[in-house]
C-alpha cells in the first residue's frame, strides 16, 4: 500500500504549485486543492481498513534513517483516524467556503491546505522537534487564516491569539531542547526508554522541564486561563473558517499533547494537566451561561470540551480510562462543533436575540442544528453520550473517581447554556418578535455542510446504539429509525404521519408484548409496557382526529415510544441510562413544540437532564463498587448503597417531579401540544416510579431495610410524596387555565403513587401500581378530552368557556367520569386505589402521613368540581354557540380508556392478583387476599361490583329526583354588568368562573407562597451574578493574556521549585552538576557508546508505575 | 617570508591609520554633512589598505580580496550619498560655518534648511 | 562551573534575554515593541539552545581538515574534536521560523495600524467578556 | 502599573525556573544519537558541514517544514495585508539617479554571492538560508533605490512554486529509490568528501531551498512595503 | 578573549535593555539587530559558524528591515 507519508509530502507539494494553478483559473486551483483532500482522506481510509483487517501500525522514516537517527513517524489506527476526520472537515470546510469572497486571493487556499497539512503532520510525527515545526506551521496556518473574518475583530483575535502563542512556542521550544540535553535524543520513543537512564543529577529537574513543556500545550490547547484570546477568535473569525481550525488543528494539537504525556510520567506534571483540564472543563461551561453572544458562547463550549479530553490525557496514559472514551468524545466534539459553526455562521446572529425564529421553515438546518446540540451535550445516542459514559464508568473504577463530581457539575452547566440558546431561539408565539433572518444569502454548498457533519453524528451514534441494545428489541430499533425518518422527511402531512405512527407502535405491540393478559401484567416490564404503549396507540388515534400538530411531533413520539420501551427492557445501568436520556431529549423536543412553551420546555430540560447527571452519579456508585447488571445492584452495601440510592432516588424524583424538585412539571403537563400533553402526563411520568420500584429499591439494598440512619431514607421519601400530593392540590384548585389545573393535578397524583412505592410493602406497592394504571387512564382520557375542547373552541381559560354540556355531551361524559375516578370516590377505580394506600399506610403506622394524604384527597374536590362547571355547566356563551362536538378519534381513543376504567373499577380484584405476582416476586409474599369479587386487606375487603351496584342505584335515585323536583336554570345575559363610577374591570374579570375560589386563595395565601419556586431563582440568579462577575477575567487586552501565561508558570515554577527534592534546589546548582562528574566531558555515559538501533517498531510502552522524581531524588540522597 | 608579511602587516596598519582618521572627523566635524565627508572618504581608502595587507598576507586569499575592495568601492560612496541626500531632504541643518547649499539651489527650494540655529 | 567561561557567558545572557524579551512583551504597550520583546526572546532562546550543545575546546562541526579524522584511511570522524552539531540544526530551523512569525506579526501590526490608527495594545480590546 | 508589577514579578519568578534548571545547561559529551552524526556523517553522506548534513538530509523532514513556514508565512502575510480591489498604491519618491544605478550594477553580484554561498552549503558554512537571505537583500536594495519599482511577480512565483515543489519531488525519489523519503544514500552518487559534487542530493536540495527562500524573502519584502494602506475604519 | 566575549554579552544585554526601554522605535529596532549582532557574534565563538551566518543575515539583517519596514508603514499616517 502507499506509503503514509504522501499523507504529508502529496499536500506540502500541491500547496507550493496551488500558485502556479491558480494561474491558469481558479478552478483549478480548487480543484487541486479539493483532490489532494480526496486524496488524503482516501488514503486515511485506505488504511483505517487495513489496521481494521489487522496490520500493525506503520513506521515512516525519513532520509533513509531508521528512528533514533532519522526523524519517524508513525501511522496506525489513531493516527488514521484524526487524519481521517481531519481531512473529512477540511473538504467540507473546503465546500462551504468556496464562495466567500475572501476565497477571491488564491494565498487564502494555500493557507487552508497547510492548515490541514501542519495537522497531519502533527498527528503523525514522533520526533519533538518536529513536533515543534509543525506545530508552528499549524499555528501560523491559524494566525494567517483569521483574516478571512471580519476585518478588525478577526485580526484583533488573531493578534492577541499570536502574543500567547508566541510564548507558548517559546516554552515549547527550550522544553523540548532540553529534553535533548537530558536524554541525548529527539526521537519520541527513543525518550521515552531513556528517560530513566538520565544521570541522577539532572534527573530531579526533568519534572520542570515537562513543566514548561506542559505549560505550553496547555496554552497551545486553549487551557483555562490561557482561553482568552481562543474565546476571542470564535468570536470574531469567520464561523466556517474556525469549524476549519475546531476539526483539524485543535484535535492535532491535542494528539500531541498526549504524545508529550507520555513522557511525565511524573505525578506532579500529570497532576497540573488533569486539575487544569478539569478547571477549563468547570470553568468554561459555567461561565458560557451568562454568554449572550453565540458564537463567543461556542468558544466558551469548545474550550470547555478540549478541557475535558486534556483531563483525560493522563488518565488515559496510565490505563485509568480507554482510549477509545477519550476518542468517542473526540469525534463527537469535532462534528458536532463544525455542524454547529457552520451553521452560526450561516445564520449570522451575533446575540441570542438575533436567533429567535433561526431556521424557522427550514427544516432540515433545524433538525441538523437539534441534533448537533443534543450531539454536544452528551446526550444518547450520539457518540459523545457513550463516551462520557465510559470515562464516568472507567472514573469510577478508578483511584480517581471523586473527579466525577465536577465532571457531571461542568456537564449540567453545559445543558443550561446550550439549552438556552435553543430556548431563545423559539421564543414563545405571543412574545411578539417577529424572527429575525440576518447573514448573507447562501447557496446549497453551504448548507450541506453542516447536514453532512450531523449526519455523520446520527450514523455513527446509531451504529453504536445498535451495539447497545438487547439483541432481541430490533423492534424498538426499527421504531426509533421510523420516528428519524418522520422526523427528517419533510412535508406537512400531520394525518398521515399520525397514522403512520399508529400503524408502527400497533406493529410493535404486537411484537413485543405477551398477549395473555396475565402474562402481560404479571411483570413490571409487562405493565408499563401496556401502559406506554396503549398510550402512544391512544394519543397517535387521537392525533388523526386533529392533525394541526407541528412537523416531527409524531417522529418525536415514536423516538419516545421506543426509548420508555428500552427502559423497561434495560438490563445494563447504561442501557437503562442510555434509554432514559434518549426518553428525556425526545419528550422535551415535544414539550418545545407547544406554542408557549419556550420556558416549560427549558426548565423541563434542565431538570429533567440535571436528574439524568444524578441518575448517572448513582451508577457511577454502583459501578465504582463493580456493580455493571440492574439486577446486581442488590450486592450494594454500607455507604455506597445509600449514596447510590440517594442519587438514583434525586434523579428520579426530579422526573416525578417531587416536592422541591417539581418546578418545571406544571408548565411543561400544561405548555405541551395538547395531543402529546396526554402522553407526558399519562404515561412519561409513570416511568419515574417504574425506575423507582425497580432499579432504586435494589440500589438502596439492605439500607432501606437496615435503617442505618436516624431518618428512614424512605420515610423522607414518602413525607415529600405527601407534600407533593397535598401542595399540587392546593395549588391546582387556584387554577384558571384548565390545562393547568391538570397538570397540577398530575403531579398531586403521581405523588400518591411515589408514597405507595414509599412504604415499601406488599399492600403499600399494590396501591401504588394500582394509582398507576389508574391515573395513566383517567388521565389521559381527561387530557384528551380537554384537547378536544381546545381544538374546537380554542380557547383554554375557564372565563372563555361554560354550558358547553349541550354543544359536546360525549366529552362531558368522559370529563365526568374523569374526575369521579380522579376524586377517589366509589364507584370507580379511583376509590379502590386510595383505599389500599390508606391501608398500607396505616399498617405502616405513618399514621400523620394517612391524614395527611386524606386532607389532599379532600382537597381536590373543588378543583375537579371547576372541569364541570366551568366549561360544562352553566350558560352557554355566545360565542361558543357553533361548537361543535370533538373529532370522532379523540372521542374513541377516549372511549378505550372509559372502557378500561370502567372494568377496572368492576373488577379490581382481577388486576390486583395479577399484579400481585410482581410484588410477590418482590417482597415474597403479598398483603391482600382475594375471593371471587371480593379484595379483602388488613383492615377490610372491597367488592368491585358490589360497590358499584350500590351506588348505581343511589345515582339513578338521585338522578331522577333532581330531574323531577329540581330548580330551572333561568337564562341571565352574560357579561352584561352596570357599573357605578368605578373603573370597569375587563369583561373576562366578571365571568363567573374567573377566580373562582378566590376567598379560599385569601386565607391560603401564606401557605402557597411558592418557597421552592423563589429557592431555584435564587440559584439561577447567583449562579448568573458569579459567572458574570467571572467572565470579566477576559478582559480583552492580548497583555493581560500573555500575563496569565507567565504567571502561570511562575507560580507552578515556584511551587515546583519549593516541592522538588533537595537535587533540584536551586541553591549552587552550578557547582552541583560539576561536582557529579556526570558532564565531565570525555567519560561520556556507557550508555553513548551502545549501539543506537533501537527496535523500530517499539509504540509508547510507558511503564506506568515510574516516577521521575522519586528516583532522582533516592538517587541524590 | 617574513618581509612578506611584514609589509603586509604595514599596510594594513596605514588602513587602520585612516580609519582611526575617519573616526576622529567623525568626533570632530561640525554638522552631518561633514562627518559623513569625514567618514566615507576616509574610511573607503582605510579599508582598501587593510584588504591589501592582507592580500600581501596571505597572497592566497586575493581573489576573493579583491572582490571585496571592489564591493566597498561600489557601495560605500553610493551608501554615504545616499544617506547625505536623505539627511537633506529630513531636514537637518548645516552648521552656522557652511555657506554654500548647492542641493537646496538644485531642488529650487525656497525656505532654506541651513542656517538654523541649533536648540 | 567557572563564572568567567564562554559557556557560563552564553547561559547566562540568553536567560537574561529571554527574561528581557519577554518583560517587555509584557510591559511595553506598543504593539512593535510586543513584536520586538518577543524577537529578543527568541534571540535567547537560539542562543540557549546553541550553547546546550558547546563542548568547551572543540572545533565546529565542519569536516574540512583530515585531523579532525579518527584515521586518515576512513572517512570516520573522532568525535572527541567537534562540538555537538544537532543543536546548531535545529537552531538553523528556529531562526527561519521565528523570522517567519515575526513578519506575519508585523503584518498583522500593519494592518491593524491601517484601521485603528493606533498602536497602542489597549485600543485592540474590543472583543472580550 | 500594577499590572506591570506583577508581570515583572512574573518575569523574576521565571527566572527562577530556569535557574533551578541551570544544572542541565552544563557542558555534557554528545549524546548516542548525534554521536552517530558526527562519526559517520561523512561516511554516509560525504558532506563536510556535518550541520548541513543534518539540516539537508537527517532531518531533511524539519527543513521541510521549514521551507514551508517560511512559505506558509510570506503567504500568510500577504493575505493579511492583500491589497483590496479598487486601491491603487500612491506613488513613492524615487531615489537619486547614483543610488539607482549603482542597486542594478549590484544586484548581479550580490545574487551570485548569494548562489555561492547556497551551492557551496555542504561544504562551508552556509546553505540554502543563507544564500537566500542574501539574495534577497539584492532585491530589497532595488525596492530601496525605487520603490515603485514592481518586481516581477510572475517570475518569482513560478521559482517559488517550482523550487518548492521540487524539493518535494526529491523527497519523493528517494522514497522511490529507497523506500524512505526524502533518502541521500542510494539515490546518486554520493561523490568525494570536500568536493563541490559530492554529498548526493544535499547540493541539489540546498540549491532549490536557496532560490524558494530567495524568492519568498524577495516577495516578503514585497509585500511589506507595498502593503494595502487603507484600512476599512470602525465597521 | 573572553573579555571581549564578556563585552559583548554586556553589549548584548545593554541593547536589549535598552532597546526595551527605548521611546524610538527606529532606535529600538537597531538596538535589537544589535543584541542580533552581538547574539551572532557569539554564535560564531561557540563554534557555530552556520548559525552565526544565519542570525547576521537573517535576524539582525532581514529582521530589522521588516521591522524597520513596519516601523514606517506605522508612521507615515500620522503625519498625513
Amino acid at each position: 500500500m502507499v506509503s503514509p507519508i504522501l499523507l504529508v509530502a502529496v499536500p506540502l507539494g500541491a500547496a507550493f504549485l496551488l500558485p502556479m494553478a491558480d494561474r491558469l483559473g481558479r478552478p483549478v486551483a480548487r480543484g487541486l486543492h479539493l483532490l489532494t483532500l480526496l486524496f488524503a482522506g482516501g488514503l486515511a481510509l485506505r488504511w483505517l481498513m487495513a489496521f481494521q483487517a489487522g496490520a500493525p501500525a506503520e513506521l515512516i522514516t525519513t532520509g533513509g534513517w531508521p528512528p533514533p537517527i532519522g526523524i519517524s513517524l508513525r501511522f496506525g489506527v489513531e493516527e488514521a483516524v484524526l487524519v481521517l476526520l481531519a481531512a473529512a472537515v477540511a473538504f467540507v470546510a473546503a465546500l462551504h467556503l468556496a464562495r466567500r469572497e475572501q476565497a477571491s486571493d488564491v494565498r487564502g487556499l494555500v493557507i487552508q491546505l497547510l492548515l490541514v497539512t501542519g495537522s497531519f503532520g502533527l498527528i503523525m510525527t514522533r520526533d519533538l522537534f518536529n513536533v515543534f515545526v509543525f506545530l508552528e506551521i499549524s499555528s501560523i496556518a491559524t494566525y494567517a487564516i483569521v483574516a478571512f473574518g471580519r476585518e478588525r475583530e478577526g485580526l484583533e483575535a488573531g493578534f492577541k491569539y499570536m502574543v500567547v502563542g508566541s510564548a507558548a512556542s517559546i516554552f515549547v521550544l527550550l522544553g523540548i531542547a532540553l529534553l535533548y540535553k537530558a536524554t541525548g535524543t529527539l526521537n519520541l520513543d527513543d525518550m521515552l526508554n531513556r528517560i530513566h537512564d538520565v544521570p541522577p543529577a539532572v534527573a530531579p529537574l526533568l519534572g520542570g522541564v515537562l513543566l514548561l513543556l506542559a505549560t505550553g500545550f496547555l496554552v497551545e490547547t486553549k487551557m483555562w486561563p490561557f482561553n482568552g484570546p481562543a474565546i476571542d477568535l470564535y468570536d470574531g473569525v469567520e464561523p466556517g473558517v474556525m469549524a476549519l481550525v475546531v476539526g483539524t488543528v485543535v484535535n492535532a494539537v491535542l494528539w500531541t499533547f498526549w504524545k508529550v504525556m507520555l513522557l511525565a510520567g511524573d505525578a506532579w506534571v500529570s497532576t497540573v494537566v488533569m486539575t487544569v483540564g478539569m478547571v477549563t472543563f468547570v470553568v468554561s461551561n459555567f461561565l458560557a451561561i451568562r454568554q449572550g453572544r453565540v458564537r463567543r458562547m461556542l468558544g466558551y463550549s469548545s474550550s470547555a470540551q478540549l478541557g475535558l479530553l486534556v483531563f483525560l490525557l493522563p488518565l488515559v496514559r496510565d490505563g485509568h480510562v480507554p482510549l477509545l472514551a477519550a476518542a468517542l468524545l473526540l469525534v463527537n466534539h469535532t462534528l458536532a462543533k463544525a455542524a454547529l459553526l457552520w451553521l452560526a455562521g450561516l445564520h449570522g446572529g451575533e446575540t441570542m436575540e438575533d436567533w429567535a425564529g433561526a431556521f424557522r421553515g427550514r427544516v432540515a438546518l433545524g433538525v441538523t442544528l437539534l441534533t448537533s446540540v443534543v450531539a454536544i451535550t452528551g446526550l444518547p445516542p450520539f457518540p459523545g453520550f457513550w463516551g462520557k459514559w465510559e470515562v464516568v464508568a472507567s472514573l469510577a473504577r478508578s483511584p480517581f473517581a471523586w473527579w466525577i463530581l465536577p465532571l457531571l457539575l461542568g456537564s449540567l452547566f453545559e445543558f443550561v447554556y446550550y439549552f438556552g440558546w435553543l430556548r431563545a431561539m423559539r421564543p414563545d408565539e405571543d412574545e411578539g418578535a417577529a424572527p429575525i433572518v440576518s447573514g448573507a444569502p447562501f447557496g446549497i454548498l453551504e448548507a450541506v455542510a453542516p447536514l453532512l457533519m450531523a449526519g455523520a453524528l446520527l450514523a455513527y451514534g446509531l451504529w453504536w446504539t445498535a451495539f447497545m441494545l438487547p439483541p432481541d428489541a430490533v423492534a424498538l430499533l426499527g421504531l426509533g429509525l421510523l420516528g428519524l425518518v418522520l422526523l427528517i422527511v419533510p412535508g406537512r402531512v400531520p394525518r398521515a404521519r399520525a397514522g403512520l405512527a399508529l400503524v408502527a407502535m400497533l406493529v410493535t405491540a404486537w411484537l413485543v408484548l405477551p398477549l395473555k393478559v396475565e402474562l402481560l401484567l404479571g411483570t413490571f416490564e409487562g405493565l408499563f409496557g401496556a401502559i406506554v404503549l396503549l398510550g402512544g396507540i391512544l394519543v397517535a388515534l387521537a392525533g388523526l382526529g386533529t392533525g394541526n400538530e407541528r412537523q416531527g411531533h409524531w417522529g418525536l413520539l415514536l423516538v419516545l415510544v421506543a426509548s420508555s420501551l428500552w427502559i423497561l427492557r434495560a438490563e445494563t445501568l447504561l442501557a437503562f441510562f442510555a434509554a432514559w436520556e434518549i426518553m428525556t431529549w425526545s419528550s422535551w423536543l415535544l414539550v418545545r413544540q407547544g406554542r408557549r412553551a419556550s420556558r416549560a420546555a427549558w426548565l423541563y430540560i434542565l431538570f429533567g437532564a440535571g436528574g439524568g447527571l444524578a441518575v448517572l452519579g448513582g451508577f457511577a456508585v454502583a459501578m465504582g463498587a463493580g456493580v455493571d447488571w440492574i439486577r446486581d445492584l442488590g450486592h450494594l452495601s454500607g455507604l455506597p448503597a445509600l449514596a447510590a440510592f440517594s442519587l438514583l432516588a434525586a434523579g428520579f424524583l426530579a422526573k416525578a417531579a417531587a416536592w422541591g424538585l417539581h418546578v418545571w412539571a406544571p408548565g411543561a403537563y400544561s405548555e405541551s401540544p395538547d395531543t402529546f400533553s396526554p402522553f407526558l402526563s399519562g404515561v412519561v411520568s409513570k416511568l419515574p416510579v417504574f425506575a423507582l420500584m425497580t432499579v432504586a429499591v435494589r440500589a438502596g439494598g439492605e439500607v432501606l431495610g437496615a435503617r442505618m440512619l436516624p431518618v428512614e431514607p424512605l420515610h423522607a421519601v414518602a413525607w415529600i410524596g405527601g407534600l407533593t400530593a397535598l401542595g399540587m392540590t392546593l395549588l391546582a384548585v387556584f387554577q384558571e387555565d384548565m390545562k393547568r389545573l391538570l397538570a397540577y393535578s398530575s403531579v398531586g397524583q403521581v405523588a400518591y403513587a411515589i408514597v405507595g412505592f414509599a412504604i415499601l410493602s406488599p399492600l403499600g406497592w399494590s396501591a401504588a401500581l394500582y394509582q398507576v394504571v389508574n391515573h395513566f387512564l383517567f388521565k389521559t382520557m381527561l387530557f384528551l378530552a380537554v384537547a378536544g375542547v381546545i381544538y374546537r373552541t380554542g380557547a383554554r381559560r375557564f372565563s372563555q368557556l361554560g354550558g358547553l354540556i349541550t354543544r359536546m355531551p360525549v366529552s362531558f361524559v368522559f370529563v365526568l367520569v374523569g374526575i369521579i375516578a380522579v376524586a377517589g370516590v366509589p364507584p370507580l377505580s379511583g376509590f379502590a386505589a386510595k383505599w389500599l394506600l390508606y391501608q398500607a399506610l396505616m399498617e405502616k403506622g405513618w399514621f400523620f402521613l394517612t391524614v395527611v394524604m386524606m386532607f389532599a384527597s379532600v382537597v381536590a374536590f373543588p378543583y375537579l368540581f371547576r372541569l364541570i362547571h366551568s366549561i360544562f355547566l352553566g350558560q352557554l356563551r355566545d360565542d361558543l354557540r357553533e361548537t361543535r362536538e370533538a373529532p370522532w378519534p379523540l372521542l374513541a381513543a377516549q372511549f378505550v380508556l372509559l372502557g378500561l376504567i370502567m372494568a377496572l373499577s368492576v373488577f379490581p380484584g382481577a388486576f390486583l392478583a395479577s399484579v400481585d405476582r410482581v410484588i410477590a416476586a418482590t417482597f415474597g409474599g403479598t398483603g391482600l387476599r382475594y375471593e371471587q369479587w371480593l379484595v379483602t386487606g388488613p383492615l377490610g375487603y372491597l367488592s368491585g361490583p358490589g360497590i358499584m351496584a350500590m351506588v348505581m342505584v343511589l345515582f339513578v335515585v338521585l338522578f331522577l329526583f333532581l330531574f323531577f323536583a329540581g330548580p330551572r336554570p333561568v337564562k341571565v345575559k352574560q357579561l352584561d354588568i352596570v357599573y357605578a363610577g368605578e373603573v370597569p374591570p375587563p369583561p373576562e374579570q366578571v365571568h363567573v368562573a374567573y377566580d373562582m375560589y378566590r376567598h379560599y386563595k385569601r386565607a391560603w395565601e401564606p401557605a402557597l407562597r411558592s418557597w421552592v419556586v423563589r429557592f431555584w431563582n435564587f440559584v439561577g440568579e447567583t449562579a448568573d451574578g458569579i459567572a458574570e462577575t467571572g467572565r470579566k477575567f477576559y478582559t480583552g487586552n492580548g497583555q493581560t493574556y500573555l500575563l496569565y501565561t507567565l504567571l502561570f508558570l511562575a507560580i507552578l515554577g515556584l511551587a515546583w521549585a519549593s516541592a522538588a527534592p533537595a537535587g533540584a534546589s536551586p541553591a549552587g546548582p552550578g557547582e552541583r552538576a560539576v561536582a557529579t562528574g556526570a558532564c565531565d566531558p570525555g567519560t561520556g555515559p556507557e550508555a553513548a557508546a551502545e549501539p543506537i538501533e533501537r527496535d523500530p517498531g517499539a509504540g509508547g510502552t510507558f511503564p506506568a508505575a515510574a516516577t521521575l522524581c522519586p528516583v532522582g531524588a533516592r538517587a541524590a540522597e | 617570508m617574513e618581509i612578506r608579511e611584514l609589509v603586509g602587516a604595514l599596510v594594513t596598519l596605514g588602513g587602520a591609520a585612516f580609519l582611526f582618521l575617519g573616526a576622529l572627523g567623525i568626533v570632530r566635524m561640525p554638522d552631518l554633512y561633514n562627518r559623513m565627508q569625514a567618514g566615507t572618504k576616509a574610511t573607503t581608502l582605510g579599508n582598501i589598505l587593510t584588504l591589501a595587507g592582507l592580500a600581501i598576507y596571505e597572497p592566497a586569499w586575493l581573489p576573493k580580496l579583491l572582490l571585496v575592495v571592489l564591493f566597498v568601492l561600489m557601495t560605500n560612496p553610493v551608501s554615504s550619498h545616499a544617506l547625505a541626500r536623505a539627511a537633506h531632504r529630513g531636514r537637518v541643518p548645516l552648521s552656522d560655518i557652511s555657506v554654500e547649499d548647492a542641493l537646496a539651489e538644485a531642488y529650487g527650494e525656497t525656505a532654506e534648511p541651513a542656517k538654523e540655529a541649533r536648540p | 562551573m567557572n563564572l568567567l567561561s564562554l559557556h557560563a557567558l552564553a547561559v547566562g545572557t540568553a536567560i537574561v534575554l529571554i527574561l528581557v524579551g519577554l518583560a517587555g512583551a509584557l510591559v511595553r504597550r506598543n504593539l512593535l515593541k510586543i513584536v520586538l520583546g518577543f524577537s529578543i526572546a527568541d534571540s535567547g532562546v537560539n542562543l540557549l539552545i546553541v550553547t546546550l550543545g558547546h563542548i568547551p575546546g572543540r572545533t565546529a562541526p565542519i569536516i574540512d581538515d583530515p585531523k579532525l579524522l579518527k584515521d586518515a584511511g576512513s572517512l570516520v570522524v573522532d568525535a572527541s574534536k567537534v562540538v555537538d552539531p544537532l543543536p546548531q540544526a535545529l537552531v538553523l530551523t528556529a531562526i527561519v521560523i521565528g523570522v517567519g512569525v515575526t513578519a506575519l506579526m508585523l503584518a498583522f501590526v500593519v494592518r491593524l495600524y491601517a484601521q485603528g490608527k493606533s498602536l497602542d495594545i489597549r485600543d485592540f480590546g474590543r472583543l472580550k467578556w | 502599573m500594577i499590572k506591570q508589577l506583577v508581570g515583572l514579578l512574573a518575569v523574576l519568578a521565571v527566572a527562577a525556573l530556569f535557574v533551578a534548571l541551570l544544572p542541565l545547561m552544563a557542558p555534557t559529551e554528545l549524546g548516542p544519537v548525534t554521536r552517530h552524526y558526527v562519526e559517520q556523517g561523512l561516511v554516509e553522506n560525504r558532506g563536510a558541514n556535518l550541520v548541513t548534513s543534518i539540516v539537508v538530509n537527517y532531518r531533511g523532514f524539519d527543513t521541510l517544514g521549514e521551507v514551508t513556514v517560511l512559505f506558509l508565512s510570506v503567504s500568510g502575510a500577504g493575505f493579511v495585508l492583500r491589497r483590496r480591489e479598487g486601491l491603487v498604491p500612491e506613488p513613492q519618491r524615487r531615489s537619486s539617479e547614483l543610488v539607482q544605478t549603482a542597486s542594478r550594477v549590484l544586484f548581479a553580484p550580490i545574487v551570485l554571492f548569494g548562489a555561492y554561498i547556497f551551492v557551496h552549503g555542504h561544504l562551508t558554512p552556509g546553505g540554502g538560508f543563507q544564500g537566500g537571505a542574501v539574495i534577497a537583500s539584492a532585491v530589497l536594495l532595488l525596492l530601496l533605490a525605487d520603490r515603485d519599482r514592481l518586481l516581477p511577480h510572475g517570475f518569482l512565483s513560478v521559482i517559488e512554486s517550482f523550487s518548492g515543489f521540487g524539493y518535494v519531488v526529491t523527497g519523493f525519489v528517494g522514497l522511490a529509490a529507497t523506500g524512505s523519503f526524502l533518502a541521500n544514500r542510494g539515490v546518486i552518487d554520493l561523490g568525494t568528501w570536500n568536493r563541490l559534487f559530492s554529498a548526493g542530493v544535499i547540493p541539489v536540495i540546498y540549491v532549490l531551498i536557496g532560490l524558494k527562500v530567495g524568492s519568498e524573502l524577495a516577495t516578503l519584502l514585497d509585500t511589506m512595503m507595498h502593503a494595502d494602506q487603507a484600512g476599512e475604519g470602525h465597521r | 578573549m573572553i573579555f571581549i566575549d564578556l563585552v559583548v554579552c554586556l553589549l548584548a544585554i545593554v541593547s536589549a535593555v535598552w532597546a526595551i526601554i527605548a521611546r524610538n522605535l527606529v532606535s529600538a529596532v537597531v538596538l535589537a539587530g544589535v543584541v542580533s549582532l552581538a547574539v551572532s557574534y557569539l554564535f560564531l565563538r561557540l563554534a557555530a559558524p552556520d548559525v552565526a551566518m544565519t542570525e547576521a543575515a537573517i535576524g539582525a539583517g532581514l529582521s530589522t528591515v521588516i521591522f524597520l519596514i513596519a516601523v514606517r508603514r506605522t508612521e507615515e499616517e500620522e503625519k498625513r
